[in-house]
């Protein structure tokens, strides 16, 4: 029991904010947002093949570091900091996530090996239109020879006209069965799907929508078994919501950051604001709810490393990232509002980073669920619908 | 104490509505519904001259400056009438609503002579130059200067330095300025409020790029821009007590129109959620009705407002009006993308454009800084109506 | 159209505050709380009888004023500031708004003049152990005659144990007709009825528990029709409702207004506390409560009296009492929960009236329907349970 | 940064939760589960020297005082197993918690081999003495004073004035005392820490009621009261800093048993929710998922606080403790109130004795106000954790 970063985590994580100086910040941001794919190669090249970030914490039967879900979290709570723009998340975080879930040992190598080289851009297609937590818009009718057809659609895919693979949920065509879910490893360019990018407000965090259309999907793109990933998908889902928080909290710390400097430097009726009462304590209420976000995400890192070493339970799993994406989404979407009200109407202006950090905090917040929904899972979670006692009291 | 209307009063609405109604599905059909604040621009100048030819402008005004000496409530039956016929936003508002009533309260009769009724007409607009760069809340710390010089035509004031977050400028000819008056003056002694015609050369216009990717905001740069010795309202150095006056017309008649914005915006959330049953999530209903609730509020406040004397200082619901609002439309705007989830993130085309309540929701956000940050109003209020000690400056 | 108070009502207005700071303020409040009445019967003589509060609202066949909402809501706004103990509300707010609506012209005046004049303390018994709006608990078995036996209880009944008069709603024994209501005028003392004041969080506003074990009611004490009353008791209740948010209204400023002045004279850190921005900001955000809660509150009076005169629709009337109820709910409890909070430890205490304020806001914020159950009346006013119009175009 | 626990640490865990088990099913089963501060106080004291005996009483101190040397996992454990067992609430936790570390920390040997073994052993009861009537949040101003004498028995400090808010004074033998013992000094200077003894004739204790109508605060009055010279911890004039180190105690492992009561408070509101059916109002539902969230993220952050190291300033984890904590537990009395509905008001029992859940109502009021209120906790984090500028004091 030691709840606190080790030296080699306090090593990752400065690296990581090395990297990011270097390759994000403000005008590279500025540039990557005028080009249309999305990220900056070279930067991405940097990162997952000469720092090797996107196989420092995959398992060693992929040739990964063999670091944990804390490493990883450390990664992405300093990109998420400057909203530094890369598929890191949708591959490492999510794909990866998927993977190691879904598909069984010895078949997961095959697609996890090119990730964590550096090789591939994953990403996963997991909700139709609606962009609603298990609303899933994709069809899957399998044909008898271990593959079959995949129809239909999937929007909100993170990076999806530019991954090399593409996780996509698909629910068995014309079944009622909620949980009879097959996930495919889609290849770019597989005949049959085309991938648009959508025009979204927040534009750091490019999604695209792809339609299938009569697709043949082979048996060897089956991620595990015919329509039986659904258990397996939703926990995968939860590790990503973790990884996903820890990006979210960088970005609360960094518009939190950025906003207490700004508060430092202006000068208005004479003094710093940062000396006003009401600017201090909404800051001060900034960093209650960013310290409590930190707790939860990295609690939530250990309890996957823990779920993953067969010493924390699915439902542990369940509530540590369901409170995370929660305390998460607020913080981020607190700091981002109050970047742009303490400062001013500069921060209203396009050409001023705190929208950005708004527009983030917002797409970000519904993105995989909004805090009402992962509440209403925890609601369950703690037991408010179990059938009450026989002995139970009525009420007085 | 009473809500009704008389027989006069009603006939007086059937006049209005008869009048818009006529005019709307006539000449000005093609702006009916209008609401962007720069679309439709020439047809909305030439509705401006139509009002003014047929005395709807500003009915409030003086029949001798192109009025109707209309009472309160023939004011309010009007504002009603003019947003239950759709009729287009004002582009002259900024002239109608601040620059007209600060010159009927503090000029001289030959600056009244002279400015009101090209208002009135439509045949003049006007801006607004208060904040610039290091004086946005703190507006005692305006730099730019003016100074009395002899000219051919007789004295002249000289203008240099820059305002900015200044709407509508480009279609304006004359701007209302405050400047520093008295050199080396500090704070709000020795300002001067003076009226400058925007088309010379020492008046450039720099469009600012906003959050909502639209370019509604400007600013300003005076290069020895010059106006006449005859065009300061106001004594020279009295310029604050001029420009707090004008805050206190942003309390009058031009609330109701600007409710009738809102309503506009609040049916069509509702709208939205009834179509993708988000009205039936007791979460969104319960926030559905606060915001109906903050809607009749605002319409209740500002009749109490426009009921009670104008003499002396504003009363407490004059001074709660701004903060209440603005606080209420940013929380109508959170609400209407709760309502839309993450399709509402979707734009609808190139280059950066969005539906309605989107553009709304991030719109909003300036609304709680610009016109006195929220955090100025609680001073305002704190201090005006509580007679709590004032916040002390720094340089003084 | 005239939203703003005539001088008779404030010379009304300035009168009331004259009895209650001689018959009222802390010291009679602690001397009424230690006894067990509930109220001062010397004070509540003057009130009824010298003053006449009790009939100025009643209709002159009724021996009453003629006066009507406005001037009955800023008797209990003036009497609610001080936290005045008396069944004023439960008489004249209450149980004479069910009578005026309830029973028919010509019946009514036997109730209402002895309450006019002063001699007549009365209240209403509408629901039961939950307190919930609606949840009746006396049921009522007609036996032909035109009167009928009453059985079961009723709770939260305001003065209830010394009531003259208690109007009783009752069920139909056995239907499940949720309309079929009656409404029985008990007199004190009845035959099988007995009363028990209750302990309360809130001492200041005492309950009673009635319990009715086979009372024999007549024909005489039947309120309107058997089994008619429902929607005639729900209008009526929504005219206490406004009434009773007028008491509210009066304890949120009487609450601000205490710590306004403790916060002006309190020093800490050689300062008063009311220079500290977040003290003013706080107690600013507090009047923006109070004075969107008083145009409510006046606005919701004005239907009422416009409701009686039949220039305004029953809708209305729901409307703008369920918006008072919200406003002025949250406005105390936010007042009530700051004063404790601004006085720091000695509001604590239990000698403090700041600890009243909160605990008034309390039970007073779930007396005939917390918020959240007026919100969702107003949701349903407002339509979001309609039937989408068939020509609706479907989701984006 | 890992979570789980050793075999040997299980082991210890086993142990105490054998130890607990024995002693609360047997001689001390008649005080398992007691919660109030002032209940079974004879039994509690006698509880308080098992432990002592047992060496379960400050298991984290030296061996040579009583303690164990237990590591933080086992104190973590410990603390676990204690709140899982049931045992009753500390009735020497200001020794355990405040008295005893601030000794152990700043005072010299000679004080430790005095004082320490007798809290350790539960011989000897303590409580604080901090607030004065016009030193609440504002320690900085207290007023009681100090000055040596020459004794019969050596140096003694003679000590006048009066402190507050003190808790458990009536069990306590000694008080730790924030004296002002350099006459004329101002401000944290000049002040010393001192240790009195509380059985003498110039120590008076007068109870305070508070809301809850308990009496739990008391106020003590020093009148000529003595003390040994050595008896002072940390040198003369350096009292503040000693204070102030106090206030780090109040993170430390006590906050764990704090949150195993939070724990029970919440379980108590889910049985009350799940019992009256609240539990699926969908609103309600939400508030309990997020009163769980700040249930755990308190756990994760306490754990976060334990496994940093203690040397210097505070971490911002540590900082923002307090205002999360009792933020979070006001919120849940609100909550509690809201399921309970209107029958939470009504009392238990004469005088004025509720249940558990409207009695936390009451007293978390008090959690956001005593040990620094949230406006001081909000200036602490901007100035410390921030580094915004100082809040100017009004004296100097």
């Amino acid at each position: 029991m030691q709840f606190a970063f080790t030296p080699e985590q306090e090593m990752i994580r400065e690296a990581a904010r090395e990297f990011v100086a270097g390759h994000g910040g403000a005008d590279r941001l500025r540039a990557v947002l005028a080009g249309s794919r999305g990220y900056d190669p070279g930067a991405w090249q940097a990162l997952a093949v000469e720092l090797g970030w996107t196989g420092l914490a995959m398992p060693e039967s992929a040739d990964g570091g063999g670091l944990g879900a804390v490493e990883l979290a450390i990664l992405l709570e300093e990109t998420g900091r400057r909203l530094f723009m890369s598929p890191f998340f949708a591959t490492s975080g999510l794909a990866a996530a998927l993977l190691r879930e879904c598909a069984p040992p010895g078949q997961q190598e095959r697609w996890l090996r090119p990730i964590a080289a550096g090789e591939c851009i994953a990403t996963a297609a997991l909700s139709d239109d609606s962009g609603q937590p298990g609303a899933i818009g994709a069809r899957f009718t399998p044909d008898g020879s271990g593959g079959g057809r995949l129809e239909g659609h999937a929007s909100f895919v993170l990076y999806g006209d530019i991954a090399d693979l593409v996780l996509v949920a698909a629910r068995a065509a014309g079944s009622q069965d909620e949980e009879a879910i097959t996930l495919i490893a889609l290849p770019r360019d597989t005949s049959g799907s085309t991938a648009k990018r959508l025009l979204t407000m927040d534009q750091t965090r490019p999604y695209a929508r792809l339609v299938f259309d009569g697709v043949r999907v082979g048996a060897g793109a089956i991620v595990g078994a015919i329509g039986q990933a659904g258990a397996a998908l939703a926990r995968g889902v939860q590790v990503a919501q973790v990884a996903f928080a820890a990006e979210q909290l960088g970005g609360a710390f960094g518009a939190l950051e950025m906003t207490v400097e700004y508060s430092r430097q202006r000068v208005q009726f004479g003094r710093v604001i940062g000396s006003f009462q009401a600017i201090k304590h909404q800051l001060a209420d900034l960093l209650v709810a960013c310290e409590a976000a930190k707790s939860a995400v990295y609690y939530a890192a250990c309890t996957v490393d823990e779920y993953r070493a067969g010493t924390a339970s699915a439902r542990d799993l369940a509530e540590a990232a369901a409170l995370a994406r929660c305390c998460c989404s607020e913080a981020f979407m607190q700091c981002g509002a109050h970047a742009i009200q303490l400062h001013g109407g500069i921060g209203f202006t396009w050409e001023h980073e705190a929208q950005l950090y708004f527009k983030r905090a917002r797409s970000a917040m519904t993105y995989l669920g909004a805090p009402d929904w992962h509440r209403e899972q925890i609601a369950r979670l703690i037991g408010l619908d179990d059938p009450l006692p026989a002995t139970a009291g009525g009420t007085r | 104490m009473k809500l009704g209307f008389t027989l006069a009063e009603e006939a007086f609405r059937h006049e209005c509505a008869a009048w818009l109604e006529e005019q709307l599905s006539g000449p000005f059909r093609a702006i009916r519904g209008v609401t962007g604040l720069v679309a439709c621009v020439e047809q909305r100048l030439e509705w401006e001259r139509a009002l003014g030819r047929a005395r709807w402008s500003v009915i409030g005004w003086p029949a001798r400056y192109g009025g109707r000496d209309a009472s309160l409530a023939e004011q309010v039956i009007f504002a009603e009438e003019y947003a239950r016929a759709g009729a287009p936003g004002r582009m002259g508002h900024l002239g109608v609503e601040l620059a007209g009533p600060t010159i009927l309260q503090f000029g001289t009769d030959a600056q009244r002579e002279r400015f009101l009724p090209k208002i009135a007409a439509g045949e003049e607009f006007w801006c607004q130059g208060y904040s610039e760069p290091n004086a946005g809340s703190d507006l005692a710390s305006v730099r730019t200067r003016a100074r009395l010089e002899h000219g051919p035509d007789g004295d002249e004031w000289v203008i240099d330095g820059q305002k900015t977050w200044t709407s509508l400028a480009q279609f304006a000819q004359w701007i209302f300025v405050v400047c520093r008056s008295e050199e080396g003056s500090r704070g709000p002694a020795g300002l001067s409020y003076l009226l400058v015609p925007m088309q010379q050369k020492g008046v450039t216009i720099r469009p600012i790029r906003q959050i909502t990717g639209e370019e509604e905001f400007n600013e300003i740069f005076f290069d020895g821009a010059r106006t006449r010795a005859g065009y300061c309202v106001g004594r020279p150095g009295d310029g604050w007590k001029v420009a707090m006056g004008t805050l206190a017309f942003e309390r009058g008649v031009s609330t109701l129109a600007q409710q009738m914005r809102f309503r506009n915006e609040f049916d069509q959330l509702v709208a939205a959620a009834r179509a993708n049953g988000t009205a039936r999530d007791p979460l969104i209903r319960q926030r559905i009705a606060e915001a109906w609730i903050g809607l009749r509020i605002m319409r209740y406040s500002a009749l109490r407002m426009l009921s009670g004397g104008r003499e002396g200082a504003l009363p407490p619901e004059a001074l709660t009006y701004k903060i209440y609002w603005a606080s209420w439309r940013r929380r109508l705007g959170e609400l209407a993308m709760d309502v839309l989830g993450p399709a509402g993130e979707i734009a609808r085309a190139e280059p950066y454009e969005f539906d309605d309540l989107p553009r709304m929701f991030l719109a909003s956000r300036s609304d709680t800084i610009y016109a006195g940050t929220n955090e100025i109003q609680r001073n305002i209020i704190a201090e005006r109506a509580l007679g709590l000690p004032r916040e002390p400056r720094g340089d003084r």
